[in-house]
């Protein structure tokens, strides 16, 4: 068992890091999100070149072969600056099931362009009616001839106005399945909007839209999305953890600072007990989240495992996030609920994060499910 | 011991729910229930109504529109008008600064401005926090200095709410800086946002919306006459005032409100392919939640029969702790209900099948952290709670 | 409504508070606890001379006729000395099921009794194999001739072993009976042994013991055993605020005193704020077990009221008695532990109340039953 | 970033677990396990066994009996021994005095102290702690004055762990009270419980046990070699040994012992007919605490990954923190599992049908309230989380 990150992957994250402090300054992200389409494209270009976005893809597929640690490190960064790029959502979770689930020609065309910042795929998979499901049901599928056309609605779509392709999950004889539809197909209508952190979301009306069909035979992509689910919930799992850790040097460095009663705040000892208190649940999801990542990783893993390690790093995610996210505003006081202080911004996205794929509650009540399967959990496999 | 109302409090309870259920206008009411943006003009609508039917001002002198209420019946009325949805009459100045000039004022002042504030023909706003001050009040900076028969006032003021609709300020300044004690040279004036030398910029806050405002002042020119009270007694004035601001602040009829809509949306929601209401992990939430409320509302009645003398009971340091925690977990109930749901935030409403109580979960729910901030901090509550009531 | 407590009230409170307060400081309670019955007869027989133990019953039975504020005045004193008499055991428990079920015959003997403070009637319950239930099964109830007998076990019996009377819940055809069992009858074991919280209780054997069978007819008595331990709860809920009520006065009196660094423990904010904590948790359960009291006195309540209040007023208690237990010994630091201070003991009675008739997840997932039967709870009967 | 124990690292964490559950005879393993007391006895036997294995003081230097072992496999040797109900080595001893002694003894004392010591030949207490310091150490009284080759000691200690079964004390003592600072004039002295002038009074504990002691001196002359490195340099081997004490004190494996053995309790357990294990509340909560053990177990790890300078890292704080909580949460969920039966607390075996666990339920969750005040209390470990690492 090994925590640490090699010399390479620690290049890795100097340069992402680089690059997005460079880009985002609290400022500079009030102005990025303002406008449409709700992140720099510049630095999605950027990102391209560095290779990030087709960090955990294959290099025959146009990726760089690279693992989910490696993923995990461009997360934290994003994170820490609240990179409004949508990295976990197109890269993590769309580019993911291309991956897992095209053909090989399917992977070249979308993973290359995706890899190369030249065309922005992003999942649309929920749907208003339904809850955190790895199934669809508001969309479904109907062959036409030697393709399919879609029809439904999906709700809300991240960056679903902005992308160049859909993979939309649909229903089919027999499950779910997923379909390519390209952004300026017949019968799909975008309405776009802000979400509360600043980011974008959009409602994907699709009216017979023709659509390709996502890997070779039309069988039930159930379990292929929850995989994707889950490893795109441990990626947002780092991302929470940079959000939180800008959070808390936030709040610390304003008690430090900012003066009431004619002494810093970091003089009253209930005040720094509970940036303590921040830190203690900042570490614990820290390494809840690279474990959930070497789970990933770890090439004798199993589904079962991958799920299971999400579903963890989920619910500790959640918890810490609230919790560091009401405290850094609560420390702060009345700056902390203002837009034009960063603060409540890193919040905001903890809420996001916490709402796309599942939250606490959601994942407690599934490890509720398997609690006698084992006499204790093993960190360590056997 | 008594379970039941007395049959007089019962029809005073019945006769505010009538009232407030039948004629405030359903669409300002509609408008509050759905935590949309409330408008000036419904506010005042609202308060005008109240006012009209003697429901504004109750807890002011009786010659000034105020009622012989008892405590219960003030927490009746306030709690009725919360659980329907009624815009509550305008805290600064129902609550703030006409209890002020009705204790302090001179016969002129009382004249003048008591009328209009119950009529929301003033609007007021408050002028105390200032950027470096926070909950430190007594170390703050904006300056009045006396020239001839004005006072000339320099210097910033910052959450200031809803300065934007604001006709007039009540504001502490500093009117004897060699004073011994900082909370000794502090003064109260008012005088007109419009006066020439008063500026205003709205504070974007997280929700996306603008009800706080920095307020500055660059050589403002305020009549002598406009001085509330005795010069450099301000201090005293602000506590007055503060005392009141934590009275009916527990807000529980608002909080079963947010939760009763929770509990229906949450029977319309599928989860796994039932009603999300049916979870056992909700159920058990909502049961913990509601028993946390119904204490802090049977504490809110415990303190108003303890509190006959007037004087702010210290044990409402509980009801504003508790009651802005409770208020908090409820728009957090509002988001985990609305899961997914909530990331639509600011779609508009053509533009999404997200219902309005969905998209607005997460804006609220980030905007009510204000709550335990706001109107003495949940911080300072609990050091009146050690102070005053432990001794520590 | 009205929560205050007329002046006859006042009287008697001051009463019972007088005699509990000189008969009890954390020396002699330690002393009586050590030594069985674990509560001293003298103070019992003087509770019995001042009307408290029949202050719930009929006076044609032999009781003061007086209603449950009463009786929570008089569980609050007992719970703010820790009394280690068995007064919610006994006289609200046992008596309760007794004034509600029995002849008028049984009412006059036993009640009248229990009054004078001749006999100890407590209530013998609980089963090793169960947990919370108003049923029973572990005993069972046969016919013999004109009467019956019991056999099975009961376990843990609160002041089983000293009781000269107990009321023993059995299953009979269609339900659960509740008979009269005298101490000394045949077949009859008792082991009594010391509980945590000093007070004793027993494992009630019985073996084809003779027993008389409670009320005219024998009938199913679930719904009066409900209702009883919905009435003790409330009682204990009473206890329980005395006793945290002590727990904080202590605590907030060992923050004044107790030096550390060169200044009084006051002097640290993370403490003083812990301390308001604590007080904010009590005067929130002083409200609702007041209020289920008001329930409980109430003549238009249904039963299903009384049911739902003690339930409410369990859960609150669950929560500020552990908050405020576990809270009072951090605060003390070490010697909070130790058997020699006061304060702990407190924790370990409001441990045990909290454990007796049903912990607060316990009521919780009972009150999550009802959540969507009403849009919000009402404090004030409409 | 590797998931999995390299090849040497798994084989060591099979040996040790081999080791712990084969060697350690059962009984002492049974009585841990239950919670019971274990008796002087049973801890000498175990530590003898592992100290003739070379698994007693691991971390010692090796000529003392330490391994050259990883962090990481100290770790995981800690872990098993607590999983496998391993009473481990007296913290005195091997955690405290020992590594102190060897640190900054003389070669005498080493060699006179270190064998003994491992082998619990010597049985170790500690005399820091007054009744009137508590975790403000520097503030003892107890004061040593030179008479001769002797100190003679007088005052008086407190919380002295199972000092009625100690052989030897050590004891920090005010050597110069004239000293600038008050940490400066202290020093380190260690002697035989049975000298004259020193007497023990246990103090009973919530549970009716006896594990911690007040200890008095009157007159009590100590050898001037019995003087441990240099004189009033006692504070600094004191914050060593203390930094020392807080690391392995997550106790993830006695917690996850704990868990487990209460979801077998609860799955035999019936509750409204039904296994208790299968109430969804108990599952949950029992899921959400199995991951806070998850997380803490990792951050140890990752802890222990970095700590490779053997200094204490200050996140050590962290585990001590979270493995109190955590520990203190397992006997919760152990008592509300046992509930109604857990009021039978002190019933003989043959006087009861509640089995032992639910009858030591809650002396023992009332006993671990220790854990979060001992060894540095909770309110120090966030003292030291908001100094030294914040920054505040």
């Amino acid at each position: 068992m090994d925590f640490t990150f090699d010399t390479e992957q620690q290049a890795l994250r100097e340069a992402v890091a680089g690059l997005l402090q460079r880009a985002y300054d609290p400022e500079k992200r009030r102005a990025v999100t303002k406008e449409d389409p709700g992140f720099d494209e510049k630095v999605w270009s950027q990102l391209a070149e560095m290779g990030v976005l087709g960090l955990p893809f294959a290099e025959e597929d146009g990726g760089m072969g690279a693992g989910h640690a490696e993923v995990a490190l461009v997360a934290t960064e994003v994170g820490r600056v609240l990179a409004p790029e949508p990295f976990v959502e197109s890269v993590v979770l769309a580019g993911g099931l291309v991956a897992d689930v095209g053909t090989a020609e399917q992977r070249a065309q979308l993973l290359g362009a995706l890899s190369e910042g030249s065309s922005l795929v992003v999942f649309a998979h929920a749907e208003p009616g339904s809850r955190w499901t790895p199934t669809a049901t508001g969309v479904t599928a109907t062959r036409s001839g030697d393709g399919w056309t879609l029809s439904g609605t999906k709700e809300p779509v991240p960056s679903g106005a902005r992308a160049d392709v859909l993979v939309v999950s649909a229903a089919v004889e027999g499950g779910t399945g997923l379909f390519v539809v390209r952004g300026d197909a017949t019968g799909l209508t975008r309405d776009g909007y802000r979400t509360h952190d600043g980011t974008r979301a959009a409602r994907v009306t699709l009216d017979g839209t023709p659509a390709e069909l996502l890997g070779e035979d039309a069988g039930d992509r159930t379990a292929a999305i929850e995989l994707a689910l889950a490893r795109a919930t441990v990626a947002y799992a780092h991302e929470a953890v940079g959000a939180m850790e800008t959070a808390l040097t936030t709040t610390s460095e304003y008690l430090k600072t900012r003066k009431q009663f004619g002494v810093p705040l970091s003089r009253f000892q209930a005040l720094t007990f509970r940036a303590a208190d921040m830190y203690v649940s900042l570490e614990l999801v820290r390494s809840i989240a690279l474990w959930a990542t070497m789970v990933v990783d770890a090439p004798d893993s199993t589904p079962e495992q991958v799920l299971a390690a999400a579903d963890r790093a989920r619910l500790q995610t959640s918890k810490a996030g609230r919790h560091i996210g009401k405290e850094a505003i609560q420390l702060h006081g009345g700056i902390g609920v203002t837009a034009e202080y960063s603060v409540g911004h890193y919040t905001s996205r903890l809420t996001a994060i916490d709402h796309l794929l599942g939250d606490g509650a959601w994942a407690a009540d599934r490890l509720a499910r398997t609690v006698d399967a084992h006499p204790y959990v093993e960190a360590l496999p056997a | 011991m008594q379970l039941h109302l007395s049959p007089e409090d019962q029809a005073f309870r019945d006769e505010m729910r009538t009232f407030f259920t039948t004629k405030i206008p359903q669409a300002i009411r509609d408008d509050v229930a759905a935590h949309r943006e409330v408008s000036k003009e419904s506010y005042v609508e609202a308060q005008r109504i109240l006012n009209a039917a003697g429901l504004a001002v109750p807890h002011w002198p009786a010659e000034w529109g105020g009622r012989d209420w008892t405590p219960l019946q003030r927490h009746i009325w306030r709690e009725e008008m919360q659980l329907a949805a009624v815009p509550e009459p305008l805290a600064f100045n129902a609550s703030m600064i006409g209890p002020v000039i009705a204790a302090f004022g001179n016969q002129e002042q009382k004249e003048r401005f008591l009328p209009a504030t119950a009529n929301l023909d003033i609007w007021w706003c408050q002028g105390f926090s200032e950027p470096d001050a926070g909950s430190d009040l007594a170390s703050l900076r904006t300056v009045a200095v006396r020239d001839g028969d004005d006072w000339v006032v320099n210097g910033q003021k910052t959450w200031t709410t809803l300065g934007q609709y604001a006709d007039w300020i009540f504001c502490l300044v500093r009117t004897d800086p060699t004073a011994e004690k900082k909370q000794r040279g502090i003064s109260m004036l008012v005088f007109p946002m419009d006066t020439p030398g008063v500026t205003l910029r709205p504070i974007e806050l997280l929700d996306g919306g603008f009800e706080v405002n920095e307020v500055f002042f660059e050589d403002v020119r305020v009549p002598a006459e406009n001085l509330i009270g005795e010069e450099n007694r301000g201090w005293d004035y602000a506590k007055f005032l503060l005392g009141n601001e934590r009275v009916g602040i527990a807000r529980v009829g608002a909080t079963k409100r947010m939760i009763a809509d929770a509990k229906e949306h949450a029977a319309r929601l599928s989860s796994g392919g039932r009603p999300l209401i049916e979870d056992p992990s909700m159920r058990t939430r909502i049961a913990e939640l509601e028993n946390e409320l119904l204490a802090l509302e049977l504490t809110a009645l415990r303190v108003v029969s303890n509190s006959s003398d007037g004087k702010p009971n210290p044990a409402s340091s509980v009801l504003k702790l508790r009651g802005s925690e409770l208020q908090q977990a409820a728009t957090e109930l509002l988001v985990d209900i609305a899961g997914p749901l909530s990331l639509a935030s600011f779609a508009d409403d053509d533009a999404t099948d997200v219902p309005e109580w969905a998209r607005s979960a997460t804006p609220e729910y980030l905007n009510y952290r204000k709550v335990s901030i706001y109107g003495g901090s949940n911080e300072v509550q609990r050091t009146i709670i050690a102070g005053t009531i432990l001794g520590l």
